[in-house]
C-alpha cells in the first residue's frame, strides 16, 4: 500500500509515554479565574470585542480575527471580564502580553448557537471554512497556524494527500495518543470534514508504532463507520518524524521544497487534535476553548491527561495532578526536545500548550558548554541535513550572512543536534538568537531605507522651497523696483503715509499666508499613518477645545 | 610644526610602522632576514630609496595627471632603485650577491609606492623626506630585529658575515653564543620568518595593550577637562 | 582631447628620459668597478682551492671551455680554469655537478693538480637538507677538506666510497646519500682528468677568451 | 647611453599615448562604494559620527577620511558589516562618538506642546507633523530616534523613550558563553 | 611543435612553481596582497583571478621587451625600469578596460587591480625569467604557474582566515599576528614538497 | 512556584562529554602503543612520558596566563591525546629535548595560539612533528631495528641513558644503533638506481621486510587498525576520513605498482608501513582540524592519501604523513565551503 521511506538523521529516544497514559483523559476543574491571552497563534493579534466589566458567555467571541493571518479568541467559560491588561504569558521571553481575565461564574452558560445548524455535507466549502475560522481553530501540532487560512490558501483540488499527523514523536507527550484512543470516532468525523473542504483524493492518519492502542481504536472507528478512503499508517518511532516535512518524506518519499509549503507538492498536513477541533466546531458548534494537556514528567505525583479550558492557570492543573514531588527542578511547556522552560507555574494554558513537563532537579542541571570540536555528531542527526556545527560558528560570531548561506532558516529547531553534542553546546539557542537577530536587522534595514527616502525627500523639498523662496524674492524685488519707478512718477499724487501702511499690511498678509500653509510632511503616507494622523487631529481638537475652555 | 614632525616620526617608527602595522614590504622583510647583516643591508637600501622617492614624488606632485600617476611614480622609484643597486654592486658586492633579486624588488616593495601615494603626493618636500626617513627607519628596525632574532635562534650567532658590509675587519665581529648550540633551523627556514614576524606583531600588540591599560586610567580627566573648557 | 593624450605621453616620456639618463650615467660610472668586483668574487672562490704559492697566473682569465661530459655531471658546456706557475700548468679547476644529491644537484668546484691529486673541493650551491646533508658545506663542517691530496693512486677504487659502503670517507650520521654523491663526483672528476689529461694540457697552451 | 635614452623614451611615449588615450576612452563616472556604505548605515541622521548625516559619513569612509567605528546608532552590527564590505579589521565603537543604546523613539508631551514648529524643522526625516500653534505629534513608525528634535524645543516637551519590547519583536539572546566558547568580535 | 620532452618540462615548471617553489610560501614573493586581501574568500578569489591574468601577461611582455629591446642593445641595466614600466602599464590598462567594459567584474576586482603593480611576484617573475634564461613558452608557463601558485595559497589562506575570525585567539595575537603564524604553518606544510622535483 | 528558565530547548543533554571521547581514543591507542613498545623498546615509553608531562604543564601555563579555568580544561584530555599521538610518531631514540620541543610547539603554537581546543586549524601533533622534522632532521632518523631482528636491542638502562643523557652504550656508535626505517631504506636503495627485486640480495634491507610489509611495522599497523575499528564501532570517529585515506593510497600505489613493480612499492607495503594506520584512524580523524562536511571528509581523507603517496614516492621525506595532514588541514576550510550538503528540500533545486 504505502511504501514507507525514511528521512536522514533523527534520533531514537526513550518515549516515557506510559507514565501519563494509565488513566483516561480527565476533565480539569473550572478555575475561579481564566486568563486568556489574545495572541495564541502565529499572525496578527485579533481585535478585542469586549470591555472591562462585560459579562461573557461560554464560547462567546471576545476577540475577532483581523484580516490576514489571525485567529479569533473565545471565552472559555461564562463570567465577568475583570481585567484587560498585560499579563505574564507562556512565552520564552517571559514578557507580558495583552490578556482578558474572566472571573468565572461557574454556570458554564453557553452563548447562542450560530445560525448554521444543518448537516455539514450540505454546506458549501466557504460555509465550513467560516465555521472553522469563527471557531478560532489553529493547528494544535505545535505551530498554531490558523487552520482556516491554511485550508483556504491551497488551490482547490490540488491536494492529493491529506496527512493527519498522529505521530506525536516527542517523548513524554501523550495528549494526541489519548485523544486517538478515546475519541477516534470524532477525529474521523473531523477528518471527513477536512476531506470535503480540500477534496483530497487520499487521506492517511499516521501514527508511530509506539501507540498500538491508538492505532487500534482508529482502525475500529474506521471499520465501524465503514470508511474506506482513510488509511491508518504505522511508522517507526523516531524523533522528529512528527515534523511535517519529515512525516511527508516518510509517508510519501517526497521532500517538501525548502522555502516551500507541503501544498506545493499536493499535500496538506493536520494534527489529529486539529481535526478533532474541527469536528467540535462543525458538529457541536463549539469553538476552540479547551484542549487536552499532558501533565507528566518525573516530578509530578499523578501524571495524566486533562481536558483543560484555555486560560486555566497551570498551577491549578498541577494541583489536580497530585502536585509536584519533592525533587521538582523545573517546568517545561511542551516536550523535552522542543518545549520551553517556564519561569513559574502561574501562567495560563494556551492553545499551544500540549504538555506540562515537570523536571527533576537532576535533569535541569547545567552542564557547562565546552568548545565545539567539530565532531560532526550534530550533522549526523540533523533531520534538515544542515551542518549545525558551522551554523553555530557563524551564529556565535554574528556572521549572519554565512549562517544564511548555510541554510539557517531551514533549521526546524528540533533540538537533535544539541541533544547529541558531546560539548553540551546549546546549539538551538544560538540558532534562535541568530534568526531573531536577522529578522530584527531586516526590519532595521527596511526602516533605514524608509528613513533614507524620507530624508532625501526632505532635503529635496528644502532645496525646492529655498529655490522657490529665492525666486519669489527676486520677483518681488523686480516688482518693487518697477513700482518704485512708477511711484516715482506718481509720487506727488499718492500720500506717502498711506503707501507705507499698505506695504506693511501686505507684508503681514504674506506672513500669514506663509504660516497657514498646510502641514508640510503629510505627503507620501500609508493609510495607517493617515489614520494615525487623523487620530492626532482629533486629539488636537480636543486639546484646543480644552484650551479654549480654560 | 615640530609637533607635526613628532607625529610623523611616531607614525613611522611605531604607530603606523610599515612592517608591523601596515604589513607592507613583507617580501624582502621575510626573505632576507636570515641574518642581522642581511636585514641591515636591505633596510638601508630601502631607507635610502624611500627618502629619495618621497622627495622626488613630492617635488613633482603637481605635474602628473592621475592616469599616469602610478607609472610615473613607479618609473621614479625604479630609477632610484636601479641606481642604488648598481652602487651596491660596485661597493658592497658580497651583500649584493646575497640579497640578490630582492634589491631590484625594492621597486615593488609596497611600502614605497604606498608612501608616495599616501604621503609624498600630498605633502611638501621636507615633510615627505622626513616621512620617508621615519618610515624607512621603522622598516629598518624591524628588519634588523627580525634578522637578529632569526640568526640568534637559528644559528646561535649575531653579526655573522658582517664583513660583507663592513669589509674584512668585520670578520671578527661575529658574536657566538652558547658553544655547541645545535641551531634551530625552523628560525632560518621560510616558516620561521612568518612565525617570527607574527610574534613580533604580537609583541607590539602586547606593549600597546599594556599602554592603553595604563592610559585609560590617566586619560579620562584630560577628556573631561577639554570638554568642560 | 588629443592634447591631453599628448601631454600624458610627454610627461611619461620626460620622466622616463630623466630616469633613464640618471641610470645610464650611474651605469657608466660604476661599470668598471662592477666588472672588477665580479672578477674578484670568482677569484676569491678559485683561490680558496689552491694555495697561493702554487701558481702565479690570473686564474679568472684562464678559463677553458669543456664539452659536457657524464663524468663531470654536466649537460652543457662548462668552464674550467687552469693555474700556471712560470707558464707551467700546475692545476685545473673544474665546475662539476653531482647529480644524485638527496634533494637535487650539488654544484662543486674541484681543483686537481696536474699530477692527478686533489687540490681542493668546494660546494658552490646545493639544496641538501639543512642540518643533515649540508655538512658538505665548508661553513658547516670541515668534511669537505678530507679530499685534499687524495688521488686515484692514493686510494683504491674500492676506497673511493663512504664508510657505510666499505670505503674510506666518513658519512654523516643519518645522511649517507649526500656524502656518497660528493665522493662519487670527486672520484669521477679524477677519472675524467685521467682520461683527458693530454687534451687539457694542450688546451691551456692557447687560452680561450673567457667570453666564450 | 643615447640608445638607452632613446629606447626608454620611445617606449614611455608609446605607453603614455596608450594610457592617455584609454583614460579618455574608458572614462567612468560615479562611485558605487558610497551607495553601498550608505546602505549599511542606519540612517538615523543623528550626526553623532561628526558628519551632518549618514551619507556624508559614507562619503568620508569611502574616501578613507573616516574610520568605520563612529556610528553609535549602528553599533557593532554596522561596524561588522562595514568591515566586511571594505575588507578591513573591525574596530570597537569609538566612545567619543557615543555609546550604542537600544532603539528609542521621541514622544511629545501633548499637554505641554505649544506648537512652535522648531522641532519640525530639526527632524531629518519629517517624522513630526503639526502646524504653527498646533499640538505636534511624532509619527513613531518614522522616527529614527536621532535626538535632534530635543534641543530646539523651547518647553522641553519631547522625551526619548525606548522602543517597547514585546513578544513580537523580542529577540533571543546569545547563550552566555563560558570561557571556552567563541566570543563575538 | 611542442614535443613530449617540452611537455614534461612545462608540466614540471608548473608543478614546481605551484607546489615546490611556491611563490608566496617558499620564495617570499607577493606577500603584501597575500596578507592584505585574504580576509574574505570572495575577494581573495577575485584577487587571484586578476593576478593570474596580469602576471601571465606581464611575464610574456617583459620577456619580449628583454629579448627584443634590451638584449640587442646591451641595455640589461635598464631591465628593472623597463619591466616595471611594462607591468604598470599592463595593470593600468587592464584596470581601465575592465572598469569600462564590465562594471560587475570591476566591482569584484576593482580595488585590487592597482595593488598588483606593487606585487613583487609580478616583477619577480619577470626578473626570474631572465635569471633562469627561460624562453618564450617557458616564461609564459612560469608566469602562469606562479600565478596559480599564488592564487591557490591566497584562496586557501582566505578560507582559513575566515575561520580564524571566529576563533578565540588570545588578544595580542588577534588579526595579523595569528594570520602570519598561520601562513608560517602553511609554509611549514609546503616544506613537505621540498626535494620533490630535483631540478 | 518559580523556576530557573534560562535555557532553550532541548532539555536533554548527553551524559558523557569530550573527556570520555578522548579517554576512549587513548584506550584504542593502547594495542598499537604496546606493539611499538614490544618492537622498539623503552624509548617509546620515555617519549610518552616526556610528551604527556610537557603537554600538561604547557597547557596549564597557557591557561594560567590567559586567566582561564585550568582543571577542567586539562581534564578534557585533549592535550594528552595530542601528546600521545606525537610521542608515538617520534622515533624511539629521540632525545628528551626533541620530544619536549615538539610537544611545546604542538601545544603552544599548534593549539593555544589559536585559542585552544576546538579552534586550531592545524593538527597540533603534526605541527609539533613537522617543526622538529625540519629543524632536527638528524635526530628524526633515529629509528632502530625492530627487536625481532635487532641483535643489539637496548635495555631499560641503556635506553634511559640514551634518551635523557645522549649517552651511548659502551662500544656502540650512533650508526650501529640507529637504522633507517623500511621506507627510508627503500628510498635510498631506489635513489641509487637499484631495483626493488634486488632487495633480497641487500642484506640490510632484506632484513627489514616482514611478511606483509616492514618487519614489526606490519603488526604495529594491524594493532592500530584494530584500535581504529573499535573507535569506529563506538562512533568516536567517522568512517569517511579513514576510508578516503586508505582507498586513495591503495589505488595510487596499486596503479604504479602495476605499471612498474621494480620502482614502486606494493599497496600492502604502503598501507602497513610507517604510520599509515595511526594516521588514518587517529590523526587524520582529528575532528577539529579536519573537514567537517560528509563529502568534505572523503575528499579530506583522500587528499591526505594522495599527498602521502606523492611525498613518499617522489619527495624528500620518507614518510609524508605529517606534511600531508597539514596540507589538507590547510585546505579543509575551503573544502567545507564548497561541500555544504543540500539541505532538506534543496536537493532538486541546487
Ligand atoms: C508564516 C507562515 C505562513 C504559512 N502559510 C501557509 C499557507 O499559506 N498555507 C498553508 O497551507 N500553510 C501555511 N503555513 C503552515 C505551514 O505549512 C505549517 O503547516 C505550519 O507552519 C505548521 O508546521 P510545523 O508545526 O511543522 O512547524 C504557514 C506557516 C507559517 C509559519
Ligand atoms: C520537530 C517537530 C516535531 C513535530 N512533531 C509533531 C508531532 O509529533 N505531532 C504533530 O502533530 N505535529 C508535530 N509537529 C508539527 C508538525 O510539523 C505540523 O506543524 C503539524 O502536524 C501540522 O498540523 P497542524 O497545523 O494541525 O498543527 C512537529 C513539528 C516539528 C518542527
Ligand atoms: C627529512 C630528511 C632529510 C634528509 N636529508 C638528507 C640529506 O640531505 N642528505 C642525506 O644524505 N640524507 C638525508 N636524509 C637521510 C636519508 O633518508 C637516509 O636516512 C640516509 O641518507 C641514509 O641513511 P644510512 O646512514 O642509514 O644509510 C634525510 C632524511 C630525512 C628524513
Ligand atoms: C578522533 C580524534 C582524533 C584526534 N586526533 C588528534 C591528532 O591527530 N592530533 C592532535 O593533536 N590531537 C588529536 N585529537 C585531540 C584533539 O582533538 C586535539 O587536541 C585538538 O585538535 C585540539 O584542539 C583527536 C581527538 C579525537 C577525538
Ligand atoms: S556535536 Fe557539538 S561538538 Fe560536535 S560538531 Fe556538533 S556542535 Fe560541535
Ligand atoms: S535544531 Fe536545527 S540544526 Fe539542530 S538538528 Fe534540528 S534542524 Fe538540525
Ligand atoms: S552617527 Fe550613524 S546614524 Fe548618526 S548620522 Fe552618523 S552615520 Fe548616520
Ligand atoms: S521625531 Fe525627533 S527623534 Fe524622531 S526622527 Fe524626528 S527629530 Fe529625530
Ligand atoms: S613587498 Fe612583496 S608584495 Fe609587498
Amino acid at each position: 500500500m504505502f511504501q514507507l521511506s525514511h528521512f536522514k538523521g533523527g534520533l531514537v529516544l526513550d518515549g516515557h509515554k506510559k507514565i501519563s497514559t494509565s488513566s483516561a483523559i480527565k476533565p480539569a476543574i473550572l478555575p475561579a479565574r481564566l486568563t486568556v491571552p489574545l495572541q495564541q497563534h502565529i499572525g496578527h493579534t485579533p481585535e478585542l470585542l469586549v470591555q472591562l466589566g462585560d459579562q461573557v458567555l461560554k464560547g462567546q467571541c471576545i476577540a475577532k480575527a483581523t484580516d490576514g493571518i489571525s485567529a479569533s479568541i473565545h471565552a472559555p467559560s461564562s463570567g465577568r471580564v475583570s481585567a484587560i491588561d498585560e499579563q505574564a504569558v507562556a512565552h520564552p521571553s517571559g514578557l507580558k502580553a495583552l490578556c482578558v481575565t474572566i472571573e468565572t461564574d461557574g454556570k458554564e452558560q453557553w452563548c447562542e448557537p450560530s445560525a448554521l445548524k444543518q448537516n455539514y455535507r450540505d454546506s458549501s466549502n466557504q460555509q465550513l471554512l467560516n465555521i472553522i475560522s469563527d471557531a478560532g481553530i489553529v493547528g494544535l501540532g505545535g505551530a498554531t497556524f490558523p487552520t482556516a487560512i491554511k485550508l483556504q490558501s491551497c488551490e482547490p483540488a490540488t491536494i492529493n494527500t491529506l496527512i493527519i499527523n498522529g505521530a506525536e514523536c516527542e517523548p513524554y507527550i501523550s495528549c494526541d495518543d489519548m485523544l486517538m484512543r478515546e475519541r477516534a470516532k470524532d477525529i474521523v468525523l473531523g477528518i471527513q470534514i477536512l476531506q470535503q473542504v480540500l477534496a483530497a483524493k487520499q487521506t492517511v492518519i499516521v501514527v508511530e508504532d509506539n501507540k498500538p492502542q491508538a492505532i487500534q481504536s482508529l482502525q475500529q472507528a474506521l471499520q465501524k463507520q465503514a470508511i474506506d478512503n482513510i488509511d491508518v499508517i504505522t511508522i517507526p518511532t523516531r524523533y522528529p518524524t512528527g515534523g511535517e516535512k519529515q512525516l511527508i518524506k516518510v509517508v510519501t518519499g517526497k521532500e517538501v521544497p525548502a522555502n516551500g509549503l507541503p501544498a506545493d507538492i499536493g499535500i496538506l498536513c493536520q494534527n489529529v487534535a486539529t481535526a478533532y477541533s474541527v469536528y467540535r466546531a462543525v458538529y457541536l458548534d463549539q469553538p476552540l476553548i479547551s484542549r487536552i494537556v499532558t501533565v507528566t514528567g518525573d516530578a509530578i505525583n499523578e501524571p495524566a491527561n486533562f481536558e483543560v479550558l484555555i486560560g486555566t492557570p497551570m498551577n491549578e492543573l498541577i494541583a489536580q495532578a497530585g502536585g509536584y514531588t519533592a525533587n521538582i527542578g523545573g517546568l517545561v511547556m511542551g516536550g523535552p526536545m522542543m518545549g520551553f522552560s517556564l519561569p513559574n507555574d502561574t501562567l495560563p494554558v494556551t492553545k499551544a500548550c500540549n504538555c506540562l513537563l515537570t523536571r527533576v532537579t537532576e535533569d535541569t542541571r547545567q552542564i557547562p558548554a565546552q568548545a565545539c570540536i567539530r565532531c560532526g555528531e550534530c550533522a549526523e542527526v540533523c533531520p534538515a541535513n544542515l551542518l549545525p556545527q558551522q551554523l553555530y560558528w557563524y551564529s556565535s560570531s554574528k556572521n549572519f550572512d554565512r549562517a544564511q548561506d548555510l541554510h539557517l532558516f531551514d533549521c526546524i529547531e528540533c533540538g537533535c543536534c544539541s541533544a547529541v553534542c558531546p560539548s553540551h553546546i546549546p546549539l538551538v539557542q544560538y540558532y534562535r538568537f541568530a534568526k531573531t537577530e536577522i529578522w530584527a536587522q531586516e526590519k532595521e534595514r527596511k526602516k533605514s531605507d524608509n528613513a533614507r527616502q524620507r530624508h532625501e525627500f526632505r532635503e529635496a523639498r528644502i532645496a525646492r522651497e529655498k529655490a522657490e523662496r529665492d525666486e519669489k524674492l527676486r520677483l518681488k524685488k523686480e516688482l518693487l523696483a518697477k513700482k518704485k519707478i512708477e511711484e516715482e512718477g506718481q509720487q506727488a499724487a499718492v500720500d506717502p503715509k498711506k503707501a507705507v501702511i499698505e506695504a506693511a499690511l501686505a507684508r503681514v498678509k504674506a506672513k500669514k499666508d506663509n504660516t497657514t500653509e498646510k502641514p508640510k510632511n503629510t505627503d507620501n503616507l500609508t493609510p495607517q499613518q493617515q489614520q494615525k494622523i487623523a487620530e492626532a487631529d482629533q486629539r488636537r481638537q480636543q486639546k484646543d477645545n480644552k484650551d479654549e475652555a480654560t | 610644526m615640530s609637533a607635526d614632525y613628532q607625529k610623523i616620526s611616531q607614525d613611522g617608527l611605531w604607530t603606523n610602522n610599515v612592517a608591523l602595522v601596515q604589513l607592507l614590504g613583507l617580501c624582502p622583510l621575510l626573505a632576507v632576514t636570515g641574518t642581522f647583516i642581511n636585514g641591515l643591508g636591505l633596510g638601508l637600501a630601502t631607507l635610502l630609496t624611500l627618502i629619495l622617492s618621497n622627495a622626488s614624488v613630492s617635488a613633482i606632485r603637481h605635474w602628473v595627471r592621475p592616469e599616469i600617476r602610478i607609472p610615473v611614480f613607479v618609473l621614479i622609484i625604479a630609477s632610484i632603485v636601479t641606481i642604488i643597486e648598481m652602487l651596491m654592486h660596485a661597493w658592497v658586492p658580497g651583500l649584493y650577491n646575497i640579497l640578490g633579486i630582492f634589491i631590484p624588488l625594492i621597486v615593488t616593495n609596497c611600502s614605497i609606492i604606498a608612501r608616495a601615494e599616501s604621503f609624498a603626493a600630498k605633502n611638501p618636500v621636507l615633510p615627505s623626506v622626513i616621512d620617508g626617513f621615519m618610515m624607512g627607519a621603522g622598516f629598518l628596525l624591524v628588519l634588523v630585529v627580525l634578522g637578529g632574532l632569526r640568526e640568534l635562534i637559528g644559528f646561535g650567532t649575531l653579526l655573522d658575515h658582517s664583513y660583507l658590509m663592513f669589509g674584512e675587519t668585520a670578520r671578527s665581529w661575529t658574536l657566538s653564543f652558547a658553544d655547541g648550540y645545535r641551531g634551530f633551523l625552523l628560525a632560518v627556514l621560510p616558516p620561521g620568518a612568518f612565525i617570527g614576524l607574527g610574534l613580533l606583531i604580537a609583541g607590539k600588540n602586547y606593549i600597546e595593550l599594556r599602554k592603553t591599560k595604563h592610559q585609560t586610567v590617566k586619560l579620562q580627566p584630560v577628556i573631561e577637562n577639554s570638554s568642560t573648557a | 582631447m588629443n592634447r591631453q593624450v599628448l601631454i600624458t605621453a610627454l610627461v611619461l616620456t620626460l620622466f622616463a628620459a630623466i630616469g633613464g639618463g640618471l641610470v645610464s650615467y650611474t651605469e657608466q660610472s660604476t661599470a668598471s668597478q662592477i666588472r672588477v668586483n665580479d672578477k674578484m668574487m670568482l677569484l676569491h672562490s678559485l683561490k680558496s682551492l689552491l694555495p697561493a704559492q702554487r701558481y702565479d697566473n690570473d686564474l679568472a682569465s684562464s678559463a677553458i671551455s669543456i664539452a659536457p661530459h657524464q663524468l663531470l655531471g654536466t649537460t652543457k658546456t662548462s668552464r674550467a680554469y687552469s693555474a700556471t706557475k712560470n707558464t707551467d700548468t700546475v692545476a685545473f679547476i673544474f665546475n662539476v655537478i653531482a647529480n644524485n644529491g638527496y634533494n637535487g644537484k650539488i654544484y662543486l668546484l674541484i681543483g686537481v693538480y696536474t699530477d692527478g691529486s686533489i687540490a681542493g673541493v668546494r660546494v658552490v650551491r646545493h639544496k641538501e637538507t639543512p642540518g643533515l646533508g649540508d655538512a658538505i658545506d665548508e661553513n658547516r663542517s670541515s668534511w669537505i677538506l678530507n679530499f685534499n691530496q687524495h688521488s686515484l693512486s692514493s686510494l683504491t677504487e674500492k676506497q673511493w666510497k663512504v664508510k657505510r659502503d666499505g670505503g674510506y670517507f666518513d658519512q654523516f650520521t643519518g645522511a649517507t646519500i649526500t656524502p656518497r654523491a660528493v665522493v662519487n663526483a670527486v672520484h669521477n672528476t679524477l677519472l675524467y682528468y685521467q682520461q683527458h689529461k693530454a687534451v687539457l694540457l694542450q688546451a691551456t697552451t692557447k687560452p680561450v677568451s673567457p667570453k666564450e | 647611453m643615447i640608445t638607452a635614452l632613446l629606447i626608454l623614451s620611445i617606449l614611455a611615449a608609446v605607453f603614455g599615448l596608450i594610457l592617455g588615450y584609454s583614460s579618455i576612452r574608458f572614462k567612468v563616472e560615479g562611485d558605487p562604494i558610497v551607495d553601498q556604505i550608505d546602505a549599511i548605515l542606519p540612517q538615523t541622521q543623528c550626526g553623532q559620527c561628526t558628519y551632518p548625516g549618514c551619507r556624508p559619513y559614507a562619503t568620508a569612509i569611502a574616501n578613507g577620511e573616516a574610520p568605520i567605528n563612529q556610528c553609535p546608532p549602528g553599533g557593532e552590527a554596522t561596524i561588522l558589516q562595514l568591515a566586511d564590505l571594505l575588507g578591513v579589521e573591525p574596530l570597537e565603537l569609538n566612545p567619543e562618538n557615543g555609546e550604542e543604546s537600544g532603539p528609542t523613539v521621541a514622544l511629545i508631551d501633548e499637554e505641554n506642546c505649544i506648537g512652535c514648529t522648531l522641532c519640525i524643522q530639526a527632524c531629518p526625516v519629517d517624522a513630526i507633523f503639526g502646524a504653527a500653534k498646533q499640538m505636534h505629534t511624532i509619527i513613531s513608525d518614522e522616527c529614527t530616534g536621532c535626538d535632534l528634535c530635543l534641543p530646539p524645543c523651547p518647553v522641553d516637551c519631547i522625551d526619548m523613550v525606548p522602543v517597547k519590547s514585546e513578544t513580537t519583536n523580542w529577540k533571543w539572546s546569545m547563550p552566555v558563553s563560558n570561557d571556552s566558547t567563541p566570543k563575538a568580535k | 611543435m611542442i614535443e613530449i620532452n617540452d611537455m614534461t618540462e612545462f608540466a614540471l615548471i608548473l608543478l614546481s612553481t605551484i607546489l615546490v617553489n611556491n611563490f608566496v610560501l617558499v620564495k617570499f614573493l607577493g606577500l603584501c596582497p597575500f596578507m592584505g586581501v585574504s580576509r574574505k574568500l570572495e575577494t581573495a578569489i577575485g584577487m587571484g583571478m586578476a593576478t593570474a591574468f596580469v602576471l601571465t601577461l606581464s611575464s610574456v611582455c617583459s620577456y619580449l621587451v628583454n629579448e627584443y629591446l634590451l638584449a640587442p642593445f646591451a641595455l640589461e641595466y635598464l631591465r628593472t625600469i623597463m619591466f616595471i614600466l611594462v607591468i604598470a602599464v599592463v595593470v593600468q590598462f587592464t584596470e581601465m578596460v575592465v572598469h569600462k567594459t564590465s562594471p560587475v567584474l570591476y566591482n569584484v576586482l576593482g580595488i585590487f587591480l592597482p595593488l598588483i603593480t606593487t606585487n613583487c611576484a609580478v616583477l619577480g617573475v619577470a626578473l626570474l625569467n631572465v635569471q633562469e634564461q627561460h624562453g618564450f613558452l617557458q616564461s609564459a608557463f612560469y608566469g602562469f604557474g606562479a600565478s596559480v601558485g599564488f592564487s591557490l595559497v591566497l584562496i586557501l589562506f582566505a578560507a582559513m582566515r575566515e575561520r580564524l575570525e571566529v576563533a578565540d585567539v588570545p588578544a595580542i595575537f588577534k588579526g595579523n599576528a595569528i594570520a602570519l603564524i598561520t601562513a608560517g604553518i602553511m609554509s611549514l606544510a609546503f616544506m613537505g614538497f621540498s626535494g620533490l622535483i630535483k631540478l | 512556584m518559580q523556576f530557573n528558565s534560562a535555557t532553550s530547548s532541548p532539555h536533554m543533554m548527553r551524559d558523557d562529554g569530550i573527556s570520555q571521547l578522548m579517554l576512549q581514543l587513548l584506550f584504542a591507542l593502547t594495542p598499537g602503543a604496546i606493539a611499538m613498545f614490544y618492537f622498539f623498546g623503552w624509548g617509546v615509553v620515555f617519549n610518552l612520558i616526556v610528551a604527556i608531562s610537557t603537554a600538561l604543564i604547557a597547557e596549564a601555563a597557557v591557561l594560567r596566563l590567559r586567566q582561564r579555568e585550568i582543571k577542567n580544561t586539562l581534564l578534557d584530555l585533549s592535550a594528552v591525546v595530542t601528546a600521545c599521538l606525537l610521542a608515538l610518531a617520534l622515533p624511539p631514540l629521540a632525545p628528551w629535548w626533541l620530544t619536549l620541543v615538539a610537544t611545546l610547539f604542538a601545544i603552544l603554537l599548534g593549539k593555544h595560539l589559536y585559542g585552544g581546543l576546538g579552534f586550531n586549524p592545524f593538527n597540533p601533533a603534526m605541527v609539533g612533528y613537522v617543526v622538529v622534522m625540519i629543524s632536527f632532521p638528524r635526530e628524526m632518523t633515529f629509528w632502530l631495528l625492530p627487536s625481532t631482528i635487532n641483535p643489539a636491542a637496548l635495555g631499560f638502562i641503556d635506553s634511559f641513558n640514551l634518551t635523557f643523557f645522549s649517552q651511548l652504550p659502551a662500544a656502540m656508535s650512533w650508526d650501529s644503533i640507529s637504522s633507517a626505517t623500511l621506507l627510508d631504506g627503500i628510498k635510498n636503495h631506489l635513489s641509487q638506481g637499484h631495483l626493488l627485486s634486488s632487495i633480497d640480495t641487500n642484506q640490510q634491507l632484506g632484513n627489514l621486510f616482514g611478511k606483509l610489509a616492514g618487519n614489526g611495522w606490519e603488526w604495529i599497523n594491524l594493532c592500530y587498525l584494530a584500535g581504529g575499528l573499535w573507535l569506529f564501532k563506538n562512533r568516536i570517529i567517522d568512517w569517511r576520513i579513514p576510508l578516503g585515506l586508505i582507498s586513495s593510497l591503495s589505488l595510487l600505489s596499486l596503479l604504479f605498482y602495476l605499471i612498474d613493480s621494480e620502482q614502486y612499492l606494493s599497496p600492502s607495503t604502503h598501507l602497513l608501513s610507517g604510520g599509515i594506520m595511526l594516521a588514518a584512524f587517529f590523526i587524520a580523524t582529528d575532528p577539529v582540524s579536519a573537514s567537517t562536511t560528509p563529502r568534505g571528509r572523503i575528499i579530506f581523507g583522500a587528499g591526505i592519501g594522495v599527498f602521502i603517496y606523492i611525498i613518499r614516492q617522489w619527495g624528500g621525506y620518507p614518510d609524508g604523513i605529517a606534511f600531508a595532514v597539514l596540507l589538507m588541514n590547510m585546505a579543509a576550510p575551503l573544502i567545507d565551503y564548497y561541500t555544504v550538503p543540500a539541505a532538506f528540500g534543496k536537493r532538486d533545486q541546487s
